[in-house]
């Protein structure tokens, strides 16, 4: 396998798109072209028009060389790579849904508003909130979406200089942190005990009247459910900080536990986990946002859903249409320019519907079910352990830390990923959370079977018997996979640095360095 | 499964919940969630086509831009993004098993960097106004110490919403520049009265919110430069065949949305965010988001794509990234890369002269018609306003008289102009033949002289 | 290129083409072909559009069988055959890198072998009617010097047509067999008065055109075996997940139409020609049509798919094949494997009740409206004849009352059978909600108290 | 590489498909299923439900295990393996289509049937003659229209029992003979001679009162036009035999000449070849037939047309709408059930429409060019020869022989082909045409790039180089394909033929021998 770069065709200025024909009428009547030369760009661009089975050669190529859920078990922790279902696709790549405007007079969109508006009200009732806006693009989006709208909520008490914190655990994802700083925050961080539930002494010591709000994904990323949730969102509250819901993991707990009960006051969603939307090899994702509607200022009548970004679909009784709310004076505003990532959000539509309630339950029950069966079937494994909580019940994810395999043998969680990739599995996320040494976090999600479960936890064993009888063996593994061991050094290097074909050429050619 | 796991129901998996949280499933039911019980496939399609069929049919794709354009997309990029391997994969944080895809994103990033002659372009962001937000916040992040980012007042309204919610929490002072009523473009001496010191950045958008082409974005940059403030264009891809790309007119950074090159509208997304910036070491440590890197294999004998400079990242760096974004555009990113190799340079050229032909037809079709085309004097690229204040009519009457003849007019821009007064923004691009640009023009003749309704 | 070959222009390589033959370009151009030019991407996609939509758009699938039904296809389906892997394949003639396709095919061959309870299926024939008539030509190759071919009335008259056209030139006698006006059966009386020593072979199709059940199907088959005479079964995949399989009842070859499962209707085809006979070497030589078998590498360490008994096939055997057949339906066999593994027995079987059910409420419907639904008294599938004759009305006006409504009523079958006068076949499948059979219902009641045109 | 059959899946009683809670209400207002116990299957098929995911990944990897033009040059001769483009792809799939039944009155089908008309007219335009039927369903299935056509017209002329012979050349497709049989005709075959047009001797000696027809494929499968066609024409007709006119080949001449013009009578043509609708690993295809217009009786005014079989589309004038013309008492009759394979014709509308006929005739034009092009670039090339019609121009293919290299090397033409497979190209068609000793033909169509064909001529020259330096290397060939040397007698033998996993299995369990 040694596909060229695109780039490295030869340029014959030829185009696979035919294009011509249609417009020469209208070229005719208008004659020249009378941009100024200044602006006027002297040579099309370098780039090699091919003919369109070349083109498709190659990207078909490419995919071969890639790998999803499609071609086998992805269970990366964290991520929920469950299976995509083709009726969503069907729908949610319809015509009928690309060929629509943004600005469009709502009067001609009412079929896919109709759908929108459904899902904004699903998704609340799913969340246990009283109103979600779909407007944000992926998870991290609506993280800061939910952030800006902590700030706002803070603006419009008049304590935006005061509330300069989010406390976030430190089993969050990197997000979460990044998010915060985003909207102006500073985060400070609290301690997960040996229970895996946050350490509420530590808590408390850090919760203050500068608290702004508090982050936290639950179950967390050790796949725990946080025990003390009431305790903790008492306590937050009493300082008037909001509580912030990282669905990441919703996967675990669906139609269980709602974010909204715990009393939560803004909770995000990745429909791109969740909701069975495709990753795409790193988006398009579609992050809604929900919220209680509690009152923020009474006298000036302002809801808490009255600060959130983006567009929300609400219907007029008496004209009988839907139609589209653009934000108001105290809102966050716009993080996107339009909309939402609307295919994504069909396709979440499609999957709720195909499944109801029901179906949403034993969603969770099934990827639950997977994570508990799987660690029975590993525990004891030679090498591994699984810290934090012993003997509770995991939700969606399990983390298994290979410290004992690395400290005795030598081969670390990275080796044993590359084991797991050698056996034709997608490897786990690794050295993440990072409170756990060598990490390694499992999600099955409710889309594998037992069969693929078993084979995984089969492998594991293997890994471990390899690693202590022939440890130099596992430190040469991925050896079936395309590519052999990467130069990650070169790749970073400011000299070798190449993020563009056009780089890499200056570079050779000297005019870079 | 549940005898191996030791419990007896799959309820009890779920015991640790508190039980005060803990959801019933006759509560759970209870809820108006779906439609309250499984949907067969077969029910669900017809459902769906039901809904769907609620969307109006028009008779020509809406004459309409804004930011967002109807584009011909080629069946062969849509074939490719639906490829399992492609659509169903993670993040390729497994370089080993990721090659492929690494290599359509690098691709992407390739031929967008030839596109716009800028050196280095990250694998995608959420679209052109989180783009500009995002560069706005790295200016401020490269010229610390600077808290002013001039936007002129042609900039997409929708844009600068985003930058404003953005920049907010960061103390960035956005300091408007006006644009000259005559040609419609950034009013220089504006940009030369507030370049100071104090500035960070400015930004130019070309074709402008007024689909005029800025004829002074290289002027504007040079001043800015002079002054210690870095550049940031604002681009449409599509019209790069025809217009100097960024690179060649000195910018620093580069946004723009890449919707054009081979995406649906999509109602307003999933979109591309394209972000650029010059070969520098002290912007691209700046830059936000994902870049894949081409390498080797560490024994050297064969190419490889890894994840590089990932330290400026969310999943690294926390607290201290240079933004929180984790999963972008990527699928989008490989459908533009699939569309530009399509196209190739002179396809794209060619592309970018129909837009311009279709639209300066259009310009002298609504003339004929009557209607005010030349509320600036400088040249458009696809998209130009018509103002209707002389005619005697809203232009939501005219809206109206359109609808009812199953067209979508263009985009009001009073609200935002109010300066301009009953005046829209209409697109025309290679979607749009002749007869759909005549109809429009009958169309619209036919309203001025009072023939409303259904012909 | 022209250079390296030697020619001046590209013409000059048609110079060998007699001046005479020769076409001009200007007189190529002339010719109505296309639209008289290139048209471009975007022109014909509209295009294409607009024609398109000059088609009917129904509420409700069509009532209508007779062969061919209107069944959900999972976009699983669409999407498995659209990979250009598959879709863009030649024939596997090249075993070494068609594995993948050859097992594809092997596949869809052992679940059809599943599902009807025979050993053997070929790769595919074009359709039902084309795949009877090979089997009758194979019959009379098997059963050499015997010239006679029993075909029931209520056989699917497209069919006859078919064998009719096929067996014409090789002397072949159809005798028709009667059916039982009360049951709707074959007339077993019938069957042992024309069974004999001339006798080649019978076919039975079941449940047969009036979609009722034979129910005597393995008597007839005993009888044929007992004269000799080789057994041809005649099936509708989906109604064997509740019908016995032809293996089970004594056929020797059985054929059907694979359109149901997971193909379109296409408007007549692509569909898909079962052909599945019992293993047995002398009816195996003497198959129609291609054949996938599991064999190993040479070294027996790996499994592998090869073209078995191709000596057989024109390609090899030229005149003296077993028929012409070449391509096939190739990819139609591979959607109907993908669909068969997504339902599996007990979806085949779950898909069958429905179909089933969804047909007998229609019948109490019918009823209710104030039709006579019993035309025959033995059970049926999914279809059943509806008989106008009582009402009044000429079935054609019945039918056009219904399409005044955009509703597709069921398939007169008065032209093919005089002695059933105004009456139609209806069925119903899976893609029938309750809805739209109380629709129906509701609508013919409509109809019937003289309320023609639209609501 | 190594997926398990479909069938070796556990059966759990799952299923993959939905289809539940629809149709509830109907089965329980109708109760008990009342099918006879004698017909009543017992228990379910024996096929394992699959969830969609497991589904997808099966066919997927098994995709991936197959090669189509998709994947890179297919230059099988005689086979036109040209791109597929997905325009067409898009239009000919389009559920406005697949929805549609063959019997539906023809008022809700007019956009269908005006296409469908529109494509009759066509391809009567391209190939010269007067109507043309849409209904056989593949090239072979057009061959035995034409045949079964030329028997009706001698029967209608009350002569079929003298007129029992169909005229092949010696270099005709196999299906050409077989079709005739399928007619009940009897076989004559004609040589080729060395300068690659039919022996006119030998023709003269074998035409006669007996002759029904001739068939030919013009240019032959030698990529040779038939340069004496107006002798041969004019000789057949004297017998009032009627010409058959193969399609196969007619991308080498597209636009260039007409079998109509060329005094043919009855032609089919590959919609799946020279009309670029995919081969789809075998089918569906669309064979067309296409016929002059002649009186065949003029006191019952019956003319060709009204003998072929299948339906014809036709404009009614006076109610203005498309009709479906049924088989009138004269016809063949039906060879399918219903109209034709309508995704295909589509598709090949969509691929006329695009081109006009300026891109038709550029579609030869390009092919023509690189079947003379590649002959210059392997002339010379040890151990090849390219005989018949020396020096002659090919039109859409050349037959090479690797008769010397095979008899100074003992490397075969198969070997050549599996060489060929080794380098990622798929192998040319072999052994074929049968009158070509070590036979390799090889046709690139106007959809392979000039780099590709060079690229494959370095390769024949690298196979040459290699078989008279190693030939024992060259033996070896596949060493890159997934599956190595096959055993095809194992394959074939009656003790271990397999056609299916029923049979596989029953023979493992001594059920069968």
């Amino acid at each position: 396998w040694n596909e060229p770069i695109i780039l490295e065709n030869p340029d014959k200025g030829f185009t696979g798109l035919s294009l011509d024909s249609y417009s020469d009428s209208t070229s005719r009547a208008v004659g020249e072209i009378k941009i100024p030369k200044g602006v006027l760009r002297e040579t099309p661009p370098s780039i090699p028009g091919l003919p369109e089975v070349e083109v498709v050669r190659h990207y078909t190529r490419l995919s071969q060389m890639s790998y999803g859920v499609d071609n086998g078990p992805v269970p990366l922790g964290s991520c929920t790579m469950k299976y995509n279902p083709r009726i969503a696709w069907e729908i949610a790549f319809d015509e009928r849904i690309a060929n629509l405007h943004p600005l469009q007079d709502e009067r001609t969109v009412q079929g896919l508003l109709e759908i929108l508006f459904e899902l904004q009200k699903w998704l609340a009732n799913i969340t246990g909130m009283d109103v979600c806006t779909l407007h944000p693009a992926a998870g991290a989006h609506g993280e800061l979406a939910g952030v800006l709208t902590i700030r706002r909520y803070h603006e419009v008490k008049g304590r935006a200089d005061l509330k300069r914190e989010i406390i976030v655990p430190d089993s969050a994802h990197g997000t979460n942190p990044a998010s915060a700083s985003m909207a102006g925050f500073v985060t400070v961080t609290v301690p997960t005990g040996e229970d895996g539930n946050i350490d509420m002494e530590a808590l408390r010591a850090v919760v203050g009247k500068r608290t702004a709000g508090l982050m936290i994904t639950n179950p967390s990323t050790l796949g725990l459910f946080e025990e003390r949730i009431g305790d903790i969102v008492k306590l937050v509250h009493e300082y008037d900080a909001l509580l912030y819901y990282d669905g990441a993991n919703l996967n675990g707990i669906l139609g269980y536990a709602r974010p909204g009960d715990m009393g939560f006051d803004i909770a995000h969603l990745n429909l791109h986990k969740t909701f069975s939307s495709p990753h795409g090899g790193g988006g398009p994702g579609a992050g809604p946002v929900c919220v209680k509607d509690r009152v923020v200022d009474e006298t000036r009548n302002i809801r808490l859903s009255d600060l959130l970004p983006g567009y929300l679909v609400v219907y007029d009784e008496e004209k009988g249409i839907y139609r589209l709310k653009h934000p108001g004076p105290h809102s966050v505003g716009l993080i996107k320019s339009f909309f939402g990532n609307v295919v994504p959000l069909v396709w979440a539509y499609v999957y709720i519907a195909s499944l109801g309630p029901q179906g949403l339950r034993r969603v969770s029950e099934h990827a639950v079910l997977a994570t508990n069966y799987f660690i029975k079937l590993i525990e004891g494994v030679r090498g591994f352990e699984i810290p934090y909580g012993k003997g509770r019940f995991r939700k969606n994810e399990v983390v298994l830390s290979a410290r004992p395999l690395a400290e005795e043998t030598g081969v670390t969680a990275m080796d044993v990923a590359k084991g797991l990739l050698d056996a034709g599995f997608y490897a786990p996320t690794v050295y993440f959370p990072l409170i756990v040494k060598e990490a390694l976090q499992v999600e099955f999600t409710e889309s594998e079977t037992i069969e693929n479960i078993e084979r995984y936890a089969e492998r594991l064993k293997e890994i471990s018997r390899v690693a202590y009888e022939n440890p130099d063996e596992a430190k040469k593994w991925p050896i079936n996979t395309s590519v052999k061991i990467i130069d990650y050094v070169k790749g970073d290097h400011p000299r070798t640095l190449a993020p563009t074909w056009r780089v890499y050429v200056r570079k050779q050619r000297g005019e870079l360095s | 499964m549940l005898k191996t796991i030791g419990v007896k129901s799959v309820e009890e998996l779920f015991s640790d919940i508190p039980e005060t949280y803990r959801l019933k499933f006759e509560d759970w039911l209870r809820l108006d969630i779906g439609f309250g019980r499984p949907l067969s496939e077969v029910e669900l399609k017809r459902l769906m086509d039901e809904k769907l069929s609620k969307n109006t049919v028009l008779r020509t794709p809406p004459f309409m831009g804004g930011g967002v354009y109807p584009h011909y997309v080629p069946p062969v990029v849509k074939y490719t993004i639906s490829r399992g391997e492609f659509l169903t994969a993670y993040t390729p944080y497994q370089a080993e098993i990721s090659q492929g895809l690494m290599q359509a994103i690098f691709e992407y990033q390739s031929l967008m960097a030839e596109l716009l002659e800028m050196d280095v372009v990250n694998a995608s962001m959420y679209d052109w106004g989180s783009a500009l937000a995002e560069a706005v916040l790295m200016v401020a992040r490269v010229n610390k110490g600077r808290s002013k980012f001039l936007i002129p007042k042609n900039t997409n309204p929708f844009h600068k919403r985003v930058v404003e919610a953005y920049t907010r929490p960061h103390g960035i002072r956005l300091v408007e520049v006006g644009y000259d009523r005559v040609t419609g473009e950034v009013d220089l001496e504006d940009v030369k009265s507030k370049l100071d010191s104090e500035t960070a950045g400015v930004y130019v958008q070309y074709p402008n919110f007024f689909g005029v082409i800025e004829s002074g974005v290289k002027e504007v940059f040079e001043l800015a430069h002079e002054r210690g403030a870095l550049t940031v264009a604002g681009v449409y891809p599509v019209s790069l065949g025809l217009l100097k790309p960024p690179g060649e007119l000195g910018a620093d950074i580069a946004v723009g949305e890449g919707q054009s090159l081979g995406l649906g509208m999509n109602y307003g997304g999933p979109h591309l965010g394209i972000f650029a910036v010059r070969y520098d070491m002290k912007l691209i440590r700046q830059m936000p988001g994902r870049l894949i890197g081409l390498t080797t294999t560490r024994d050297g004998s064969e190419r490889a794509f890894s994840m590089v400079l990932q330290t400026r990242e969310q999943h690294i760096r926390r607290e201290k990234a240079t933004s929180n974004i984790c999963t972008n555009e990527a699928l989008m990113a490989i459908a533009a890369a699939v569309y530009m190799s399509l196209l190739g340079g002179t396809g794209l050229r060619r592309l970018s002269e129909i837009n311009y032909y279709n639209a300066h037809y259009a310009q002298m079709k609504l003339s004929e018609a009557g209607l005010d085309t030349k509320v600036f004097e400088s040249d458009f690229f696809n998209e130009f306003p018509v103002s209707f204040n002389g005619v005697g009519l809203r232009y939501r009457e005219v809206h109206e008289g359109l609808l009812a003849r199953r067209i979508h007019g263009g985009l009001y821009v009073g609200d935002y102009y109010p300066e301009l007064g009953e005046t829209a923004l209409f697109a025309f691009t290679e979607v749009h033949s002749k007869d759909d640009i005549d109809l429009l023009a009958g169309t619209l003749s036919e309203i001025l002289r009072g023939e409303r309704g259904v012909p």
